[in-house]
Order: structure tokens, then C-alpha cells, then sequence
């Protein structure tokens, strides 16, 4: 028996944060950042951006149990990114997938460089990436939103880590694609840096770019992140007062 | 991860509660405060943020469309799924559900269930070839003790908030119709209030903090008319004859309370 | 190709136990149980209660390996409830479902407070219930059996646990659902006592009940326990003897 | 868990072995004494209790229909699983099946399948199309060695046990007619003794003392023709060519004593 | 299983880095031996064997037919899929894929998919029925270093061996014929490079013994037009925006140099 | 929709090698062996015969992790034979099947006997068998291959175990099936010896023999087994030189 979908709604809510929604190319979509939403984490952060919607936890430093993890002169940083089965227009199955486990590995490197590790010898810091709705963009969304739980809890780093995707669409390069564009586009260049020394921590690609797209485009992302640091900074201070 | 209560704190909790009291001031009977709201996810065709104290639940039902059972061919089918999520305590772990979520799906499945919250007969749609599968998918991403309430409660005002596109029969194909979404068929309003035995007397809604010196838990489902259509008894401790009938009294009038919140 | 079954006897060997067979609404059906049927582990027992076959054992108390789960001041009493694949109509696919991992929580529960656990710091009692053949209330069965084979291992207790099921069906609370009953019937009420003091260990519920139905029930219920434990203790006095 | 087995107790084995004598009085060609009952649960259309010693073994035959092997598609599917419950013994574990059920499922599968036990051409349905599938699943519920010639023995009576409904087509669709039930075809009965290698010697039916000291184990497969169907060695240690034409000779004398047990 | 080099070893492989040098003698933009042959497993429709140094990696692709995804329905599909081997380096373990065997496949499937090397469309058979499925199975044997362009250069070289029966529909059936081997349809030939950065250095190619000191590493995917195609940067230190830059300047000579590998 | 496979190639590469091609019945099909072939594992071979192309590699004697597993007096010899997805005519899916799981068993078996394990205490012998081409007798060739892996590695055995399968097809007993000489055939029975005193670590057998079939087959076996020996000695010559 086959099964016909008539005058689908899926994506529209999507559409509305697209680029024909009036974004300019180098522009983010509409975002809120929030420190402290958990009671029971060690520190934590919800962040919105577009129809995205993430929530990240830290644990930690804390015992590391898994003896063939430990290190012996610093702790080791996890991080677990998972999409809730609603989050997405088919229900996702939960458990982790290929992507997932992918996608928790270099969020992982990410946000490694920017922590004093070297202070917890033989300790684990674990953190908790939950997509709580995904409109394109989720490990980006996820990694900011990490660095600020990384804050929350008092882990001292650096630098705060922030990432954002540059990418090109309809033949354009443009700053942070919404999931239409993503799957409509050309390319998808998700970065994060350090924004202090712009070190870039992490950097992925697909799709289609020549050399001058990918450097306009590293441009672009580059720029995203450091208005998006603006934006970490002022949640922490939201939540912590400014002195 | 056993997590160890010091001796210390189990005994002023016990000792507060032996002299009538609780930590956080309230009365045996008393819920905490209590926060819910549906629609809060998009993508998902019923969606509800429910919250109990710090306890904090996030619940979405998504329909896709599958095959009836076996033995009721014309009777649409509900999956309910719970994550514990690690993020929600430090002692939760990844990987597949252990004994503790599966009884938390199982008991709020149950409770929906034999609640007929939800009229799964008006879930067919080509009776023994198509029914609506709803799935509901309970992420606990913050656990301050009592997640049966919270998950019950929450559950149902997901499903409440619950749109599917209309199903119709063109030319032996089915037909979504998404111009013309109709609520998910609702039948009742089944709650669940659960009690902590804590030495001799029952308190409800516990914390994590009474949880972790409890005896023995008690979680009972009343449906709108006031019926019992779910219970199951927690811990390692017992529970007489009176202190359960007592239970069950005053669970249909806190469910009878907690229902004033369903949208 | 559709599959189309004629006059299935599915089931018909089931009927004869019904209420169909004229049960009295606080009757049991017939039972036989027998302690001490394995040789390898440390107590044992097999109950028969209408088409309910069931074998428990227990091991313990004994060393407990897996770190995590030891408690310095006590054994810890593990219970597995198993179903044979073979023991009901449709071929049950082997392992752990949900319905077994919660059956073996809520049966561990019911056994604990009968045990002297503190006798046995940093060990386990390992508790074994398989359901050979299904017929409508095998956990009860299976805690029923599961106390018999932990006196038959010798493991200090206050009382031994028994347990039994009553609910509604056609209208009706009766005692001691029979599977036919169970399916067609309106509620079932699952409940283990202590029968010295009357304290009750477990207790599920699901269906439709009215507070005085409910009661009722759990008086209907209570009583069948008290009848199952004088064969639990008959079992027990038949392979030790009376002294 | 390794289970360590003192020194002292492998001696005293051994050297009653040396001597000629086993722990139980038994002679080196002599079964403990066998019990086997068909026919003992009733859900199951065919089963049976099998004791060896003190070794025993549950077992029932499930049918299903489903779709054949590409390769043979006139050819009925029959489908061995073991179990070796933690119930049976100290150290076996819950979980998935280890090295010792997989092997114990296939050879017993095996002797099962070589041994043409079942007529399986004759459970085709439809070619290609449906065929029957029997599952065979062994419960073993407790362990005293030699899992392997009971898990044969027990497996054998409960195929000859079992009885199908007629799967007749009428018009395009398949009628099971349970009034007519049909027993299952079985074209032989195949049956497997199993020998211990200790020192020297080599005695059949070990018991699981004399399992825990053997060096090597040698399981024979025989056919009502006294044909071989299959075998398979296990341990770590090693047989001669010599004993291995003994141990084949013996089992067929032995492989038709047991025979006598079958319904 | 952490692998702990020896800060003696770091230092040594560090400073030469520091000073031009490698420890096997090669500039910082030159290849190990590379060693490429396809059609080494017949039973395989397409087949290669890479070595890069002593890295060694064994590839099969095998067709299957199968359902397109619901979004994509005139697209045939590609899967990937890498074992780490426990045979290839002494702290790999069996098991399911851990994160580096799944970083290893989604960048190669990547690599491989955005650089459009096989085209899709042509797998359709029946739109939205039936596709070739492509299996691209790595068997990675011996490690010793950069397993990313080992992966990508022995997977276009299979693709590119891989021969397909031609699938005709005739009467409603899909014939396919294996007189008339078709090779898949290759669009192009990405490849990729890899960098570790040691110190402030970047290396192409790094060995395992280089991989082991590295602060990071970045792999650049190619198009045969000089476009990038995929890009993963991996481990715990950073690059600045320049390094990147350079990197893909030398990888889009570099896997034009690789490509003349190909058959 | 149905699938019609015409005018199939399947096995066509694997006639080449049977019976029809001229072997007779005592002849082994080509074969080739090399030590040495890896060079992380500490000990490897490479083996062809027939249509087979079998990879084995030695770690240890190492450490053992695994604490459950470890014998005081003695090394674990633990071996897993897996099958490449590509190596047989249907794709395999990756992951051990209850095939691969019993001959992983018999395999460490065979070996077991040959090698002086008790120089090595608490630790392991890691033995992995990679079938990287199937037609016909992998186990074999895995356990022949592996032998020479186990030399090349160094590790002390008193002999180095060879692996052979004679059997019955088209009613005749044959040395060294092939594919399709096993598909067709009523009988298989693959064995490993110690050369050097004859005696058997593996015997296995499926199908139907007489006793007087199955001592020709064990005759045959043996014979094969002692041919294939002298090009496992070979194999070690080549790699190490003759002294």
C-alpha cells in the first residue's frame, strides 16, 4: 500500500530562518544563549539559534572509573553529543549512531585545547551535548553551548570555544546555513576557534568549494564565531554578574 | 555507580519527617512547585516541557504510520521510551536503558494505557494493515527525585498537544492529508501520584534527598473518574494494608489537583 | 500470501483452567510445588499452578565481582526472571526484554525484605526464576518458587515471601487470573506478602478499578497468599522433614 | 570465571581413571542413568525433559512459518539455540550465548542435519515462497556434564515429539488446519556419544568432575545405519588416530543403546 | 588500551620536525612507497589492496539491490564501512566500530560522496523501488600511519575496478544479466591528503610514529578539478587559519600526484 | 518484484580449482604460503590454496587484560577467525556469527597443544585469523597460516600444527575439497595434526560416512597435512634462511 503526503508541511518552520527570510549573506540567524539551566549538572547552558535548540551539561573534574582512559598527568575531557528522537522531522532511533559518535569525537578536540586538563591528573571532565530540536547547524550550536556549561561549572580555561558554519547555497558563500539551505546548498563549513588567538580547534567540510569559496568562507565562519563569543561572554555575565 | 547517602544526612531527613516535616518545609501531601508547558518543540507533533521541582522532563510524540498487532488488527499502537539522560545526574550512565528506565517507561506506559488516555481504535486506518504508531520519547535531562509524576503528567498533556495529519483512503493509497490536522483522540486524563515511605509515614512527590532515604515508593494511577488503573510498588522496604488504601485515597485527590494544570 | 488459521487450539489448552471450569471467585488454581529439584545450585524449587510451570534457584551467598554493585554492609540479592522461548504460544525470542528486566526489579524487591542481607557484607544471592511453560501469572509463581529455593539453600530469613494475583474479569474480582482471564478481563493485581506480619513486599496494578474493587482485591489477593504459603512450607517440610 | 579445580581432586580422578575405575563406579563404556520424557510442555508443539545423570535439559519445538534460503527453496528451515541459564551452574552467566552454548547449538544442529533427522524437503509450503521453520530450543537447566549427547538425545525425542497443523492452499492462501495435526517427517535418528580422554583412557559420559580434568573430549554423531554424521573435538589436548577409530566403534554400539530411549 | 610513547621518542621525532627532518629521511611534502593493486579478490566485484609504507588496507565493494532512502528516490546508495582489525596494531581491539573505525569511514564516505566520484543516479534499476547498493568494505590489516589517504586511494581505486551484471526490466522483473558486465559509472576521482602538524610544522603523510607526537592533524579531499572536496581536522591541539590555507595548496598538488596512482 | 539472476558467474572462479580440473583424488589444490607478511603484528603469514586467500598474525606472549581469563601457571592462547564482508560471494555482514564464534574455538584448541604456554604465566597469545577470500576450507588454511604466524613470532612450540580436510563427494573420499566439491559433497572432515608424532588437535566431521569411508578420509587427511607441513617449513626457510 503506498502512502502519499499532500501539501507536506515539513520544513516550513524552517523556512521562515532561511535566507529568503531577508538574512544578509553574513549574517546569523536569531539566537539566545542561557548559563545555569540545570540544577543537578556541575554547570550547564541552553542555546537557541534558528529553529536549533541544544542543551549542554558538564560534570567534573570528577574519578575517572574506566581505568584504560585515564591519563596519567591530566584529566580527559569526554564529550557526548546526542540528538533527542523528536528533535528531527522522522523520529530518530536513540542510542548512538555513526554520526553521533563522529560528531562526539571532534567535539571532543574542540573544546580540549582551550582546558587547563594538566590541573586534574587522572580525573575525567565529561560533557553532555542533548539536541533538543535540530534546524541545521547542531554541532556548532552544541560546542558553543558547551563552552559556556564548561564556564558555568568553573573548569578554567583559556578561552571560551565557539564554533559556527559558513558554507555556500544557491551559489553564494554564506554565513550559517539553515537546515534548507544545508541540504539544498553546495557546501557546509563548520569551524570552531579560540576567539583570543583565533586557533582554530575544530574544522570539518563537504561539498564543493574551490580554494577562494573555502577561504572566504573560513573568513565568514571566523567572523560568526567571534560575534557569537559576544554573545557566550554576555550569558555568563547575565548569570554571574560582571565584576 | 551505587551512590552512597552519608548516615548523617539519611538521619535528619528520617528524623524530620519522624517529627512531621520535610527539608524543604513542605506538608506530607504537598506537591513542589510545578511548572508545564506543551508545544515547546516544533518538529515534533506533540511536545511538553514538564518540570517538578528540579526535576525536569522533556516529551515528544511523533506518529509515523506502521502495522496493528497480531491479535488487534484495528487498534493503533503506542511506544513509550524513556532516556535517562546522563546529563540529568551524575551517577546516570549512556548506553541502553537499565532496570530503572525501563520500569519508568513501563509504569507510565501502563498508566496511559489502562487509562485509555488515548482512543487507539480511532488510531486504524486500514484495519490489520495500517494503524498510527504514536511514539513517545520521555528525555529526563534533569532528575530531582519523583520522575513517575513528572512523566505521567507530562506524557499526557504531549499527547493533548498531539496533531496528525488527517488519513485518508483515495484509490486503495493512503491519503496525509497535512492541510487538516486533527488532535490525537483523547479519551481520559489518567495521572499518577507517587508516595515515599520514609519510617512510618507516606509522603508525597519525594525529592531526590528523600528518595535516597526512602523505604519503599508507592506510584498510583487515577483515571478522571477517579479509578485506579495503575500502581507499582518501589523499594526494598514493605508496605502494610492501610498504609496502601491510604495511598490510593489521597492519589485521586492529588491527581484530581495535578489534572488542573493539563492544558 | 495471507495466512489464515482454522479452528486454532490455541489456547484451549488454557480454558480447562478458566473459571469456565468452575472456580469458585476465591479459588486457586491447582498447584504443586517442590523444593530442591538441581543438583548444582545451592537451593532450588519447581511450581506447578495451573498451565504455569516455573523452576527457581539460588546461588549465594557469594563473592560479588562486579565492583559497582557491592554494598560494604550487606549481600546484595539479585533476581533474573527469564522466559523459556518455547514456554508460550507465539516462539518468544531469547533474552532480556522489557517486560523480564522489569519483572526481575520488582521481583528482587519482593524477595530483599525477607533476607538477612547484613549477615553477608560484600556478597551477592543470586536468584534464578525460569518460566518453562506460561499460563497467566508467572511472576507470582516465579517469587513464590524463588522463596522455597532460597530456604532450600539454607539463606537466613524473617518470613518466606509468597506471592499471588487477584483482579477482575467479567465483571468480577476473583482470585488467581488464569491467562484466558487475564486477557478478556478488566484488571489484575499482582501482590507479594509476608504472610507472619502481613506486610506486603510488591504490589502492580493495571486495568480499571473503583477504590472498593481495589480493596476487595487486595483481600482476595492476601488470601490466596496465605493458602500458597502452608504449600511453600509443606514443599520445604517435605524435603527436610518436620523436626 | 575460570573455575580452578584443586590439584588434589584432579588427581585422584585421573589416577582412578590410570586405574581403571571411575569416581562413580561407572564403567569406561557406561551412560549414567537417562531419563527422558516427550511431550512435557503443553504450549510447545513438541518437547522434552532429558537427565543425564545429574546433567538435564529442557526442550521445545516451536514451528513457524517463513520465507526459505535462497539456495533451497523447496527446503524447510530448522534452527538450534541454546541456552546455558545461569541456573545451571556457578559459572555460567546471563548475557548473550558464549563460545560453549554456540558450539553446543551447532554441533548438536549439526548431527541433527547431517543425520537427515528431519524430512525437511517436506515441510515446504509454497516453493520459494513459505516454508516451515522449526525452532529447537534447549534450556539447560542443570549442568553435570556431557551437555552434548543429552542436548542430541533430548532434541531427537522432542522432533519426534512434535506435531504441525496440515498447511494446505486454498485459493492462493494458506489454511493451517489445526484440527489435522501431522506429526513432524523424521527419516532417522541420528544420536551422539560423547568420550573424555584422562591420561590415557577414554571414558564415555563424563561426568562434569571428570570434564573438569580431561585433556580432550571427542563427541561422535551415528545414524540408524551406523553411519557417521558428525563429530567434533574439543579440548586441549590430543587424541591418536587409534582412539579415535575406538571411540567411532563404540559409538555405535552405544548410539543404539541410547536409540531404545526414543519414543 | 592508552598507548603511552615514551617522552624520549617524542622529543627525538619533535626536534627533528624543528630542525626539516624526519626520521625516515623524507621531506615534509613527500609520500611514503605507495603500492596500489586492484582486482585482487575475485570473489569481489570490485577489489584493491593499498599500501602506503607499511600501512595496509584491503578493499571490497560488493553490489547489493536494495530500496533508495524516501528523500532520494532515483539515487543508488554507498555505504562504508572500516574494521580496524585487532591483527593490524596491537591496541586495536575486536568489536564494534570505536570512534576512530567510524571517523574513518564517514571521511572517507565523504571524501568520496562530495567528490561525486561514483555517479548515483545511474544505480537506479526502478525509481523509487530498486537501486544498486554499493558495500565498500576496508579491512584495514597493518597500521602504521596515516590511514585517511590510504582509505580514499584504495576505495576510488575499487570503485573504479568494481564491474556490475546489467540490470534490465523485463515484464516487471529485473534481469540481471551476467554476460554483460558494466563497469559502476566513476564521475571522478577525489582523493585526499593529510598533514600532522608537530610543533609548528606540517607533514603530509605522518607515520604512526609521527601520528603518535602530533598535536593535530588535518585531511583535505581533492577533486580531480582542484576543488575541495571534504576536509576533517582531528586531535587535541589547533591550527591557525594560515596552516589551513597551506594545507590545501599542497594537498591539491599532492593527491594529483596520488592520482596518477589509479588505474 | 522478482529477481532473475541469467547465465550466473557466481563460482565460475572456483570450477577452475575442483575435481573437474584434473586433481586427483589425493592431490591437494595449489597452494602458497609466505611468513612475515605484516609488519605491526609480531608474528604473520599469508596463505593461498585454491581460490583462498587466509591472513594470520601473532601478538604476544603480552599482558592480559582481561582478569577473568588468566591462568596463573600459564599463557591464554586466544585465536579469532573472521571473515573479510568481501570475501564470500554474498556480502558478510562485519561482527563475529555463531560460525566464526566455533571456529574461533577450535581453532585456539587446535594450536593449544603445540605450544609451550606454560613459559608464559598471566599472560596471552593473540592469535587473529582474517579469511580475506573464501572458497573452501578457510579453517584450514586459517589454522596452517597461523601456525607459521605463531613461528614467525618466535613464540616456543614443540611442533607447528598443519591443517587439512579430506572428505566424500560425487561418492568418492577426497583430499582437500573445494567449494563446490563441499556444497555437493556428502561428507567433510577437516583435522589438524602435530606432524611430528601424528597426533590430532582438531577433528571435525559433517555428513555421512561409513567407519571405513571415514578412515580413508582420516588417512587421506593426514597425508595432506604432511605435504602442507613441508611448505609451512618452507615458508619459515624462506623468511629466516636454513640454518
Amino acid at each position: 500500500m503506498i502512502i502519499i503526503i499532500t501539501n507536506t508541511n515539513l520544513g516550513t518552520g524552517t523556512e521562515t530562518s532561511g535566507r529568503a527570510d531577508n538574512r544578509a549573506f553574513d549574517e546569523l540567524r536569531k539566537m539566545k544563549i542561557e548559563a545555569g539551566v540545570l540544577e543537578r549538572a556541575d554547570g550547564s547552558a541552553y542555546l537557541e539559534i534558528g529553529g536549533n535548540k541544544v542543551l549542554a551539561a558538564v560534570y567534573g573534574p570528577r574519578e575517572l572509573f574506566v581505568r584504560r582512559l585515564m591519563q596519567p598527568n591530566k584529566a580527559v575531557l569526554r564529550c557526548k553529543y546526542n540528538m533527542a528522537p523528536f528533535s528531527v522531522d522522522d523520529r530518530k532511533r536513540p542510542g548512538p549512531d555513526r554520526r553521533s559518535v563522529e560528531i562526539s569525537k571532534i567535539a571532543s578536540e574542540a573544546l580540549t585545547p582551550a582546558v587547563f586538563l594538566e590541573k586534574f591528573p587522572r580525573s575525567t571532565i565529561d560533557v553532555f551535548i542533548e539536541v533538543i530540536e535540530a534546524e541545521g547547524g547542531t554541532r556548532c550550536a552544541g560546542i558553543t553551548a558547551a563552552s559556556v556549561a564548561l564556564a558555568d561549572a568553573g573548569i578554567p580555561m583559556r578561552d571560551m570555544v565557539v564554533a559556527c558554519a559558513a558554507g555556500k547555497s544557491d551559489g553564494k558563500v554564506i554565513l550559517d546555513l539553515s537546515e534548507v539551505e544545508d541540504k539544498e546548498g553546495q557546501a557546509d563549513v563548520p569551524i570552531a576557534i579560540m576567539p583570543r588567538t583565533g586557533e582554530i580547534t575544530l574544522l570539518q567540510m563537504d561539498g564543493n568549494l574551490t580554494e577562494e569559496e573555502f577561504e572566504q568562507a573560513l573568513d565568514l565562519a571566523i567572523n560568526g564565531c567571534k560575534i557569537i563569543s559576544e554573545k557566550q561572554k554576555a550569558a555568563i555575565k547575565n548569570r554571574y554578574g560582571d565584576e | 555507580m551505587v551512590h552512597i547517602v552519608p548516615e548523617i544526612i539519611k538521619e535528619s531527613v528520617t528524623n524530620l519527617v519522624k517529627n512531621g516535616e520535610r527539608t524543604d518545609g513542605r506538608a506530607f501531601d504537598e506537591y513542589r512547585e510545578i511548572s508545564l508547558e506543551t508545544g515547546v518543540i516544533e518538529k515534533a507533533e506533540g511536545s511538553a516541557r514538564v518540570k517538578i521541582g528540579n526535576t525536569q522532563i522533556i516529551i515528544g510524540a511523533k506518529p509515523q504510520i506502521g502495522s496493528p498487532f497480531g491479535d488487534t488488527p484495528n487498534v493503533g499502537v503506542l511506544m513509550t521510551n524513556t532516556e535517562l539522560l546522563p546529563m540529568a545526574a551524575p551517577n546516570f550512565e549512556s548506553g541502553p536503558p537499565d532496570e530503572n528506565s525501563v520500569e519508568l517507561s513501563r509504569v507510565t506506559d501502563r498508566c496511559i494505557r489502562e487509562g485509555e488516555v488515548v482512543d487507539l481504535e480511532k488510531l486504524c486506518i486500514v484495519e490489520g494493515e495500517k494503524v498510527w504508531m504514536i511514539f513517545l520519547d520521555l528525555h529526563v535531562v534533569d532528575y530531582d527525585g519523583n520522575l513517575m509524576d513528572a512523566a505521567v503528567l507530562g506524557s499526557v498533556a504531549a499527547l493533548m498537544n498531539t496533531k496528525l495529519p488527517e488519513a485518508k483512503i483515495i484509490d486503495d493509497e493512503i491519503v496525509l492529508d497535512y492541510d487538516n490536522l486533527i488532535p490525537l483522540p483523547i479519551n481520559d486524563t489518567a495521572l499518577m501520584s507517587t508516595f515515599a515511605k520514609i519510617g512510618d509515614e507516606l509522603i508525597i512527590d519525594p525529592s531526590l534527598e528523600e528518595e535516597e532515604v526512602m523505604g519503599a515508593r508507592l506510584s498510583v494511577g487515577i483515571t478522571q473518574d477517579g479509578n485506579i488503573c495503575a500502581m507499582q510498588k518501589g523499594g526494598e522496604k514493605t508496605f502494610t494494608q492501610e498504609e496502601i488504601l491510604k495511598a490510593v485515597s489521597i492519589a485521586k485527590i492529588k491527581t484530581a489537583e495535578l489534572r488542573k494544570l493539563l492544558p
